[in-house]
């Protein structure tokens, strides 16, 4: 039996609701429909009473599983497109993120965001929002890049006592498949070596992870050897396995399928820079999209984003310096 | 546009009755049939990218609202009125770009499928999130008051699940506050995507909400284009009267599913086969036919001339070119000297 | 805290009317001259950093609230609602200890004023941003019912300027489409901090709204206190029965400035000479002497014990420690394990 | 005559009220009674019917001035606390952001902020979001630290094309004077030395600039000079003044009263060290505001922004390598 991304997630939340009477689920068309992409496909009939379909009120959605979390439940909220969380921003950021540190009391729910850009989706299906996520206090922010991950990190964010953003890429949902889900995974907060290399290192995450070892690829074909490191989790961020790849390599080269004004490519460079600076041979490196909406045909969408090849091509000068 | 648009549509006080509802029709058939275009350009596979969504079963609501305009008039269509945009004087050839994505487009391939439109001419091109268009139209409206251009007014439409949008609450009570010649119209469709009324709101009917914002409404059978046009017109001239703020709400049935991704088994059978679930092109025809005001062998020739308009706008859409990502500005900003550009670049 | 409150407030049913009136004048009394000690620190200045906020003229539907609801029961106040808080349970001292930002606390310096709370004991700590404790309310409420506890009710207050959020209108359908057992208290005090009503919504009354919801409503007359016992306690029972969200339209004045930094001289004149502008704890008062349930000797006496307990309370929270930033745990997250601490530690 | 921060912006709000016909207010309380924090004192009497109270309803305030500015107007919105613009987060990142990229329609309204921590505020009236704004395309966002900054850059703001994030400190409010208005300004998009230095580069915005130069004062009493960066405008950020500076002086610290995942600091050290990396001779330090939210009392308030004392610090332990 093979499985994707996206049922790795549908999975997930079956055995989340299975294993722990307090998780429900409530988000637009959750229930009998089983999701605008179906990432929770029967799971209405498994599970009586336990996958709400939710008005369209984002904000209430949230402050909801929030109040539900506080009285002891574990909501997973669905919102239909990352980008419609925005709405619902305010109850993420200033009520989830803030509960514990100002009661005392744990606020576990986890958002989950279906993110990232796919062909014709446009300015408004498609945003990576991670980083304005991220940089609020008291948040975890998850971004997988397997299906392995989608799986296991999934679970453990249902499991933590913290107020999770799940990054699901709708570019990967289906794109990506694996043989069987793991028995065992790394937990949160450890980053991991994608790909092993000695002249190099990529780090990156979510849907990215794929265009880089492409990248990769391309370049052994050339002599050159590329480690990548899939972040796995954006908050908290696993500096150390960054810095000790870079300690190997030298080089550094930070991708992100985000905007290019902050974000996660800064946050790394700046860290790498700050924490392991004589690590570095030469400059560090960034590759994001560009600073404008992501476009809806697919020409200007190819060229938005990093790809393999604007991937391979940053990795060469890098190389050549 | 809109001057085509006047053409073919003079305001509505000139015009007969027979006129206006022949208009209105002609707008309803040929939405319906450019929707039929882009689902099968959908299922071809390759040419459209994304969704694409239809306004089936709404058209005579939409082109309703369309045909009670006037140019100068401001319009917030939704996703299911492609009738009303037409009727407004959007073409069919940027309809058509749009979805295909032509650098022609009023999208330049930037923006897609119903998200498109034209600022100058008041078609405002919405965002995905649902209600924020309502006080974009607001806020038109103050401008010209600011202005003192009188006499204009703006049309919002909203599906009954974003009723429950903050946005939607924001915006309508903002006109209300500001007294704007604003019309709302709200298509209770019976569901949201997947969800049903009954899991979108509790009170009997969405008309009751305007009691609480102070703002009038009137209730109408959405599958009666007549009705419709009657509603659509009063509720127009109540605004641009200066009765500020007003609210219609018709019921009627989504006769396709969400998108054309969607095969909407959900919809209840109970639904399909009662009063809401009649086509209003179907009424439409027969009240027209047996009015006289239309025989076959008109709307014979008036099907052969949609027909004919968008394989025309389709072929030329066609030969337009793609954006090309090497010629495109990557600048979001009008402030040339402000932008930070594209490291990439 | 809710032990202490529960001796001083055995469940309504029990009591007599003499015995509810008294209870919650006491706390209409000691909400005032709380208030009043807030002020007074307040413009001594030094010892209360940051705004403080009255709800002088609120005392009485805020108390009927209070004591309408139960242990076990949920109350999202706001930041007129010191007279609920205690009538819930929250203790002077809590209320003292927050506004001076006493380590020890329930906010424990890291959160002040109106921002206040304990959420095992049912008591929600606002976030500023109204309209959103609302939500979290119907959540808690949905908990327990999958929790399968029955017979608890919540209540979240607000005031007529927050009715204009998203948040308002998007958490008030939500708890009617689960029909959760949710009190909604609007104090429509005519202002939103400068902001009159006219500018604030179009409809004649608050109650308007209830029927677009789906849910029951009752207007009262914010300034009589006995009345706002009457339907506070019904629209509880309700909710408590089951009969889902009750909403709560209560007509008054805000006798003070938004805080104490604010001297309201836009307050209408006329407004304040009207019967709006009543002091609904002088009318409490001169109802129960006249009632005979309370004679001067008895007020006296109340008067003196809180007073007493306040300056105690005072008097302690100053002695208490301050939060100290060398011992503080600069953490946000539970998951210890997860926290990326800060660089300047 | 002396004038504060807090005056300066409204004799700004004056000024383009009485240039451009154009220009509206619209926020809570800005009408006759001037504002929570008297930003438009008067302004509703010498300017009648252009300055409007809005209800409490962020997200239809941004898109009602969206709407206006699409047709011609100059509208300013007044948010009460910037940490409430979150509530209007959509219309002001989707709306009027992506208006003239998707349109080619300019959309040029101004949304001021009140920002920025002040003791006994809060978690909720303390916030510094200029990062989550500035990553979104399309915005403009400028952090103003001297009573001339926010004179004319609110001027400029208003005459710009563009959707400014115009973030005012409210701790500058009343503590900042100065002798008259500007006649002359540096453009928006240039940063400014607000100190010259030989030693060390100290980039920072809005109040930090007060901190900063605090301690370069401390410093230089001990013999050393360091050059201080006001960026003045975070997004558009004037690299090349930064890395001039930082050629000068071949350290740099960056500092921010924002949080430390991403943001202002996270962006300068990621391009200076793309851009100058051989510039330095040292790790580039950053320091920021904790990562939690903006505790309420004094003592824990003091604590969690930088200040002189600890920028003075951290500028000491990279002046010693
Ligand atoms: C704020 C927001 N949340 C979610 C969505 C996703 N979405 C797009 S259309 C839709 C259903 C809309 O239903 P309705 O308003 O009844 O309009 P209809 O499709 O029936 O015409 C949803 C949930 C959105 N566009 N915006
Ligand atoms: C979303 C949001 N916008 C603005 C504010 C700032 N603010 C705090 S209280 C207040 C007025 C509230 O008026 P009302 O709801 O009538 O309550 P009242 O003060 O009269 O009790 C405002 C505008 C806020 N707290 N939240
Ligand atoms: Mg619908
Ligand atoms: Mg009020």
């Amino acid at each position: 039996m093979s499985l994707t991304y996206l049922e790795a997630i549908r999975e997930a939340q079956a055995r989340a609701l299975r294993d722990d009477p307090r998780v429900f689920i409530y988000g637009q068309d959750v229930g009998a429909f089983g999701g605008a992409f179906k990432a929770t496909k029967n799971l209405a009939v498994e599970f009586p009473g336990r996958v709400l379909d939710s008005p369209i009120s984002e904000d209430a959605m949230v402050g909801m599983a929030v109040g539900a979390a506080i009285e002891g439940m574990r909501p997973i909220v669905e919102m239909q497109f990352a980008d419609f969380s925005l709405v619902g921003f305010n109850q993420i950021v200033n009520q989830a993120a803030t509960m514990y540190w100002r009661t005392n009391v744990p606020c576990p729910i986890t958002v989950r965001l279906p993110f990232g850009g796919t062909s014709g989706s446009g300015p408004f299906h498609s945003q990576c929002i991670e980083a304005i996520y991220a940089h609020y206090p008291g948040l975890i922010v998850l971004t997988p890049a397997t299906v392995e991950d989608a799986y296991s990190m999934l679970l453990e964010a249902v499991a933590l006592d913290d107020p999770v953003v799940f990054c699901e890429h709708k570019f990967l949902y289906r794109h990506l498949k694996a043989e069987k889900l793991p028995d065992e995974a790394l937990p949160i907060g450890k980053a991991r070596i994608a790909r092993e290399g000695r002249d190099l290192t990529i780090v990156t995450y979510s849907a990215m992870v794929h265009e880089a070892i492409e990248a990769a690829n391309e370049l052994s074909s050339e002599g050159w050897e590329i480690e990548i490191v899939d972040l796995r989790s954006v908050k908290p961020l696993d500096t150390d396995t960054i810095v000790a790849s870079v300690a190997r390599t030298g080089k550094l080269l930070c991708v992100g399928e985000a905007w290019p004004w902050g974000g996660v490519t800064a946050e790394i460079i700046s860290r790498v820079t700050v924490e392991g600076f004589e690590l570095l041979d030469a400059p560090p490196q960034r590759l994001n999209a560009k600073d404008t909406p992501v476009p809806y045909h697919h020409n200007l969408w190819a060229a938005h984003r990093p790809t393999a090849r604007s991937i391979a091509s940053a990795a060469r000068n890098l190389l050549s310096q | 546009m809109l001057q085509t648009a006047l053409d073919t549509k003079p305001s509505q006080d000139t015009k007969s009755a027979c006129d206006i509802h022949l208009s209105a029709f002609r707008y309803m058939l040929l939405a319906r049939v450019l929707d039929e275009k882009f689902a099968a350009l959908y299922r071809a596979g390759g040419k459209i990218h994304g969704g694409v969504f239809l306004g089936r079963g709404q058209e005579g609501l939409s082109a309703a609202i369309g045909v009670s305009l006037q140019k100068g008039d401001v319009f917030a269509p939704l996703i299911r009125d492609a009738a009303g945009r037409l009727a407004f004087g959007e073409t069919v050839l940027d309809s058509v770009r749009t979805y295909l994505g032509s650098a022609h487009g009023p999208m330049r391939g930037r923006d897609g499928n119903v998200h498109r439109g034209n600022v100058h001419e008041g078609l405002l091109p919405m965002i995905s999130h649902l209600g924020a268009m309502i006080s974009v139209v607001n806020g038109i409206l103050l401008a010209r008051r600011f202005q003192k251009k009188f006499g204009t007014v703006g049309a919002a439409c909203i599906g009954d699940g974003a009723t429950s949008t903050g946005a939607f609450h924001e915006s309508l009570n903002q006109a209300a506050v500001e007294k704007l010649p604003l019309v709302l119209v709200i298509a209770d469709n019976q569901y949201a995507y997947s969800t049903p009324t009954s899991r979108q709101f509790a009170c009997d009917n969405l008309a009751d909400k305007a009691t609480g914002y102070g703002v009038d409404v009137q209730t109408v059978d959405g599958t009666d284009f007549s009705a419709c046009l009657k509603v659509a017109g009063e509720a127009v001239s109540r605004a641009r009267r200066g009765d500020g703020p007003q609210m219609i709400v018709a019921k009627l049935l989504r006769l396709c599913g969400h998108g054309e991704h969607d095969v909407a088994d959900y919809v209840d059978p109970e639904l399909k086969k009662s009063p809401l679930g009649r086509d209003c092109l179907k009424l439409a025809q027969d009240f027209l036919i047996q009015k006289k005001w239309l025989d076959e062998t008109q709307l014979a020739a008036m099907k052969g001339e949609i027909i004919h308009e968008i394989e025309a706008a389709v072929a030329q859409a066609q030969r337009e070119p793609a954006p090309d990502p090497f010629s495109e500005v990557w600048r979001a900003l009008a402030s040339e000297h402000l932008s930070e550009g594209n490291a990439e670049d």
